[in-house]
């Protein structure tokens, strides 16, 4: 069963420059699937278009049965609700505790008074408090984010994106700031997201061996079309070549 | 061999400034408000002037001010009462033009607001800061009659203009990505500005705010008298202009300068301790 | 302009003019409030600005409803809204209308004296091309007063033909620097100062600080001495004499209200109490004279308030024209 | 943060809100000021502005006057903050932490800063007159004090803020302190500075109204004039003429700014 | 021959800390002397008492056969022209252009009067030139310095340290800032003046190997002491725990 199917999308910023040509492909709940891609190849781009955080141009995106496309703004906010997401520089409020910043990810559930008066259940607080802990960082509920190191605020940021209860998180090159042993905590942890709660995870990656190592299905995309889409074990040298348009050798370097 | 990188100038010798077009705005305007000073000065008119006995005069003045204060007309509760007056006024128009200029900052700033909606504020704020503060004031005197509302509603203007421009520069800083993390979790505008920029910006604001209060502490000095709101001001008003007695407008302006300090070393001391993080 | 809703309420403002303002006269103004809030049972708010401009507005968008004002600012003021009457005006030492009015100066240094003289005759003809002193451009006596005779007086020459009163407030064809002291002492000091060679100014503002030296009051060619230990401003100048090249009279200041909002009922009750005995002897009002305290008006000999038409002020309003 | 502390950071909040609520009421009871009827005369003062600040062609015969004296007051606005920007940049200099020569100058350049800017320009204003007269001069001394203050200020934070390394490195080289001071640390500064020097001719020309209305000088002498004379379509002339040379000067200076910082 | 010489050393900012204490050392004219030490050991402090940048307390420096101690103002600015300084932050003036802040290196030379005018010859500039050239950043002369990376910064403050024609160079940690390999050019460069150009270079570095490639002789300062002395094969994992007060283990990880 599918949870997430696009076809034909097509998007562009600008009038001269096409970002994303005709993408299709289909992505099944539960499954942990991969992007990559050069810089510039339009993944970011790609994954906004999926919650609407960026409009679309052409084709059609199904989530979970809903045309993404047609939403109206009530909707919309019911949308990005079930999908969460977890970005480069987590983008969390960095004067905030870390438990305050867990549970903005309840405002899709919440009226605006409701949230402009920070109200929040108990069931929520002790949601959050959960989440922390089964990430590990319960102990810095009430630091202030700015406290936290790089790979702990990333932490926080996915205990946000879960506490959404979504059924899709898209996350945007999530390890990219992070140093080696950091990034394979997180890489852990949403693996174990979608292997143990049976969510969805969209990640854009950088890195080829890592998203070999996690994905059940990567997709390749270069300058806007999808060139690859297999599982991690059936991308040879030349398809990576085909990503990246360079030398897997110059690659590795890093 | 000459080398080509080498700038020389027509007879042979080495640039070393980069003629960047910021140097050359830099140099014009050295050089233009300088020959505008200079112009300034020749074109003054100087009638009545005796530069040697105003001098002398001056000093005496201001040595009567400041080493002879007396209260002659007033007594030191009644001082200390129409200075409270003064920080009331100035309290009020901060107090409510903070609150009125965040509202219209959140629709100023341009990554909360659609573009339009910004730029008609931002020119209608303009436009009000530079209308002078005195006809402010006399239009509320006219229209709501001479008191505090008058003198409040007239520094209340330039209050809004002056924090309307600092509040919003610190709203379009706030960082994008929080925005798009908020967003992309289903929260409304409202809750962004709560949960989002509010919390980021709050100490910047804050010390805005007691920039605009010590500065509206001097404003009131003089608007207060105009606008019949009283205040130390209406004092030194007389002493100077009614009575000429310079020894009460020295301790007038002591009083004042007490309280001027007071305000800057008590903002500094708060920002100090609870904002350390204000020179963004 | 002026409120849509003026109508009669149970509180009467009363505003101040600056020169009023002050502090040693805090007495008078309460005292002047109290009686008419007994009289009308009415609430009295009093209501000081140091700015002439606001104060007329006030009255005129009936903000206010009682004001104490120089003639020439009800004259302005009436102009603006018919509604502004004069109720009373402080008589002249007679007690009647008939010298009901102090005097507007205009005084040269005594050293500089013959400088304004045509054949041993003060001329208005030499005060052309000097530095000249004003009290500030909405006053009666300081500004009003002098400048439609200096303007009536030149306008017969051909060069000054076209002479208006908005050339006169500032350096221009006829002075070579026209500044205000935004008071009338003020004026008075910029004279003695020598920041002024002539300068207009009325009696009764600087009657505590001069003293006649020669000559008699008010007329031409009387010269008057700053007297040892008077207060500031004149502290620095105390010995210097000043003599008249002009005095011409102006009536006296009215009391006026504005009959939008007080009513023909509270405009007869007041009437009656300002012009009353009663009014006349309160020392806190009327302080005799030699008396310590200060009060808004001096009592020499039968001063009192006389009730006042609109007409009585016609001379005045003459001069605006 | 342990969850007290959070609790205890939340108190703050609150007693924060309680005395700026306190402080309002004192405020408001001091000055008798009603916010309700105070609100409730804006709609009447823009019926005012509408009915009376108009520009009238009769108003308009006054323009060449009002410009020569609004030239005038630019002319001293612009005058007051250059040489106040010369003064302030040595008081800057001993003042700031990076570039002071001794203890003694560097408290005298704040304390001559603080009292400059504290008094008001009115208390200024009012003194000056009483020995200069009225003439250009007294309009451009009370601006002329005021901005030293703010400025002196302003450069100290600017110069503090501009990199103790450059004058380390400088120093190391044998450089003398004249030499620093005009290599590293006014070249780093500059732009600072000139945006400071652009604002501040901006604020003085707004100040000069009042200002000029204190000592009868410049713009604001006009604007007092016809104000006195409740001439108020020549008010609103003159008010146009300012507010039109605010924002200029204003667009100018961000024009400026944008280029070089 | 030693170009300087220090005897006894010592220094404290406050009364109750010693920053460096009896410190003793001679280096030859044309060495390439390294210090190294943990944190707060007291490498810059050294550094700068070298030339009075700093003040010290006890003890004796000589250099070139001058009391550094004894010198009045005027000498102590030739001791100054006589020393080029480089700066971990490359300390330049970031508004001027790279001309400028070589040229700043000749102050010393000039009078007030030509310093503040910016008078410099002919032959200065052709010299500034020379140098920009000779570390490869001639290209980028008129840019300004706050547009360059950080390995040119550093090679613009190495030229304006030339230009002073200095007998010694002091280095403070002048490659912590920077990436590996604008680390190498920048420590090749500085063996360079000391082997072509015959330049004595005193340098504080923090990592180990970099010192022992490229130093004649290694100090190894601790808590304001010297504690190793000696070339850089001679240093034993031993004395670099000593230095360090920490496992050799540990500290290779980087
Ligand atoms: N808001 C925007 N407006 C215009 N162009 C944009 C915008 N956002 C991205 N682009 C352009 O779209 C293209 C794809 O950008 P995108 O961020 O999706 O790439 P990416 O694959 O995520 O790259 P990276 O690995 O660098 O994050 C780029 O050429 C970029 O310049
Ligand atoms: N200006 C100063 N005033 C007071 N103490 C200082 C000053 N400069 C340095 N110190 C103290 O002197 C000690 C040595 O500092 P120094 O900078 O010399 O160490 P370092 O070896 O260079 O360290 P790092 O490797 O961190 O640069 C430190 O404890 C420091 O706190
Ligand atoms: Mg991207
Ligand atoms: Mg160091």
């Amino acid at each position: 069963m599918s949870l997430l199917k696009i076809e034909g999308l097509g998007k562009s910023y600008t009038a001269d420059k096409q970002i994303l040509k005709n993408v299709n492909f289909e992505i099944k709940a539960g499954e942990f699937v991969s992007i990559i891609g050069p810089s510039g190849a339009g993944k970011s781009t790609m994954l906004r278009c999926i919650n609407r955080m960026v409009e679309f141009n052409e084709g059609k995106i199904i989530f979970n049965h809903q045309d993404v496309g047609s939403l109206n703004n009530k909707e919309l906010r019911k949308l990005r609700t079930n999908i969460g997401m977890v970005f480069q520089h987590y983008n969390l409020v960095p004067r905030l505790t870390v438990i305050e910043n867990v549970l903005h990810g309840r405002f899709g559930y919440k009226t605006t008074l409701q949230g402009v008066l920070g109200r929040y259940t108990e069931e929520e607080k002790e949601r959050a408090f959960y989440l922390l802990e089964k990430l590990g960082i319960h102990e810095h509920a009430y630091k202030r984010c700015d406290q936290l190191s790089g790979g702990q605020q990333q932490r926080v940021g996915i205990c946000r994106a879960l506490i959404q209860e979504p059924k899709l998180i898209l996350c945007d090159e999530p390890i990219a700031s992070l140093d080696p042993s950091s990034s394979k905590v997180i890489m852990d942890h949403l693996k174990s997201i979608s292997t143990e709660m049976g969510i969805t995870c969209l990640v854009n990656l950088h890195q080829v061996e890592v998203a070999q190592h996690y994905s059940d299905h990567i997709i390749g995309l270069n300058k806007g079309e999808v060139v690859f889409r297999g599982e991690g074990s059936e991308l040879s040298a030349e398809q990576i070549q085909k990503i990246y348009e360079t030398n897997t050798k110059d690659l590795i370097i890093e | 061999m000459e080398a080509s990188y080498i700038r020389r100038t027509k007879d042979g010798r080495i640039h070393i400034k980069s003629g960047s077009k910021g140097d050359q705005v830099v140099r014009w305007t050295l050089i233009i408000l300088l020959v505008l000073t200079v112009v300034g000065f020749l074109l003054f008119n100087y009638t009545g002037l005796e530069l040697g006995s105003a001098i002398a005069e001056t000093a005496y003045n201001l040595k009567v001010m400041f080493l002879e204060p007396t209260l002659s007309h007033f007594d030191l509760g009644e001082a200390v009462y129409q200075v409270g007056i003064t920080l009331g006024l100035a309290f009020l128009a901060t107090i409510i033009g903070a609150i009125i200029a965040f509202f219209l900052s959140l629709m100023v700033a341009t990554n909360l607001a659609p573009a339009w909606v910004s730029r008609i504020i931002r020119i209608f704020v303009a436009v009000i800061r530079a209308v002078p503060t005195v006809l402010w004031v006399l239009i509320f005197a006219i229209s709501a009659g001479l008191g505090s509302e008058a003198a409040v509603l007239g520094m209340l203007f330039h209050s809004i203009a002056y924090l309307v421009k600092a509040f919003s520069e610190g709203f379009e800083e706030v960082d994008k990505g929080i925005f798009e993390a908020l967003k992309s979790s289903g929260a409304n505008w409202w809750h962004i500005v709560r949960s989002g920029v509010i919390p980021t910006t709050l100490t910047y604001l804050l010390s805005w705010v007691f920039l605009r209060f010590e500065i509206n502490f001097g404003v009131a000095v003089a608007m207060g008298a105009a606008a019949g709101a009283g205040g130390i001001g209406f004092e030194l008003f007389m002493a100077s202009g009614f009575y000429f007695d310079l020894r009460e407008v020295g301790f007038i302006t002591y009083s004042i300068l007490i309280i001027a300090f007071l305000l800057e070393v008590i903002s500094t001391r708060l920002k100090r301790r609870y904002f350390p993080a204000t020179s963004n | 302009g002026g409120n849509d809703v003026a109508e009669v309420d149970d509180v009467i403002k009363v505003v101040w003019y600056p020169n009023e303002s002050g502090q040693d006269i805090k007495s008078s103004r309460e005292e002047i409030g109290r009686l008419i809030s007994e009289a009308t049972g009415k609430k009295v708010e009093h209501q000081l600005t140091t700015d002439y401009a606001i104060a007329i507005e006030t009255l005129v968008n009936n903000n206010a409803d009682f004001a104490f004002l120089g003639s020439q600012s009800y004259i302005q003021a009436q102009n603006r809204n018919d509604a502004i009457r004069t109720i009373a005006v402080r008589s002249g030492e007679s007690g009647t209308l008939d010298d009901a009015k102090y005097y507007s100066w205009l005084a040269v240094n005594v050293d500089e004296q013959d400088k304004y003289k045509v054949n041993g005759e003060f001329s208005l003809d030499t005060i052309a091309n000097t530095k000249f002193s004003f009290v500030s451009n909405s006053s009666t006596s300081g500004f009003k007063v002098p400048s439609s005779s200096i303007i009536a007086h030149f306008a017969q020459q051909e060069k000054y033909a076209n002479l208006t009163e908005e050339d006169l407030m500032e350096g221009g064809p006829l002075f070579s620097q026209v500044l205000f002291g935004n008071s009338h002492q003020g004026s008075a000091v910029n004279l003695l100062t020598g920041n002024a060679d002539v300068a207009a100014f009325c009696d009764t503002c600087v009657e505590d600080y001069v003293e006649i030296a020669e000559g008699d009051e008010n007329t031409v060619g009387a010269v008057y001495r700053v007297k040892d230990g008077a207060a500031e401003p004149f502290n620095a100048i105390a010995g210097k004499e000043f003599t008249l090249m002009n005095a011409t009279p102006v009536l006296n200041e009215p009391f006026v209200v504005n009959m939008d909002l007080i009513g023909q009922e509270d405009f007869d009750t007041i009437q009656n109490l300002l012009t009353s005995d009663e009014f006349a002897n309160n020392e806190k009002i009327f302080s005799p004279e030699g008396s310590e305290q200060a009060a808004l008006f001096t009592k020499k000999d039968k001063e009192r308030l006389i009730a006042v038409e609109d007409e009585w002020y016609d001379p005045i309003r003459e001069l605006s024209k | 943060m342990n969850e007290k502390a959070m609790r205890k950071s939340r108190w703050q909040t609150v007693i924060f809100l309680l005395i700026i609520i306190v402080l309002t009421y004192l405020s408001s009871a001091i000055t008798r000021f009603n916010f309700v009827e105070g609100m409730a005369t804006i709609p009447e003062a823009i019926g005012w502005i509408f009915s009376n600040l108009m520009v009238t062609q009769e108003s308009m015969d006054k323009l060449p006057k009002i410009l020569e004296k609004l030239a005038e007051t630019i002319f001293m606005s612009i005058a007051a903050t250059t040489i106040a920007a010369v003064i302030s940049l040595f008081l800057g200099l001993f003042g700031s932490k990076t570039t002071k020569v001794n203890n003694f100058l560097s408290v005298f350049a704040r304390f001559i800063a603080s009292v400059s800017r504290n008094i008001p320009v009115v208390a200024w204003s009012l003194v000056l007159l009483l020995s200069f007269g009225q003439n250009s001069v007294t309009g451009f001394l009370a601006l002329f004090i005021g901005t030293v203050g703010f400025l002196t200020r302003a450069f100290i934070e600017s110069i503090d803020e501009a990199s103790q390394s450059s004058v380390e490195a400088l120093t190391a080289t044998g450089a003398t302190y004249l030499q620093i001071v005009s290599k590293a640390v006014i070249p780093q500064c500059l732009p600072q500075i000139l945006s400071w020097v652009l604002f501040m001719v901006e604020t003085n020309i707004r100040n000069a109204t009042l200002v000029g209305i204190l000592t009868g000088t410049g713009i604001g002498y006009t604007f007092d004039v016809y104000y006195k004379m409740l001439n108020y379509n020549a008010v609103a002339l003159v008010t146009l003429c300012i507010v039109i040379t605010v924002i200029i000067v204003d667009l100018i200076s961000n024009y400026v700014r944008k280029v070089i910082l």
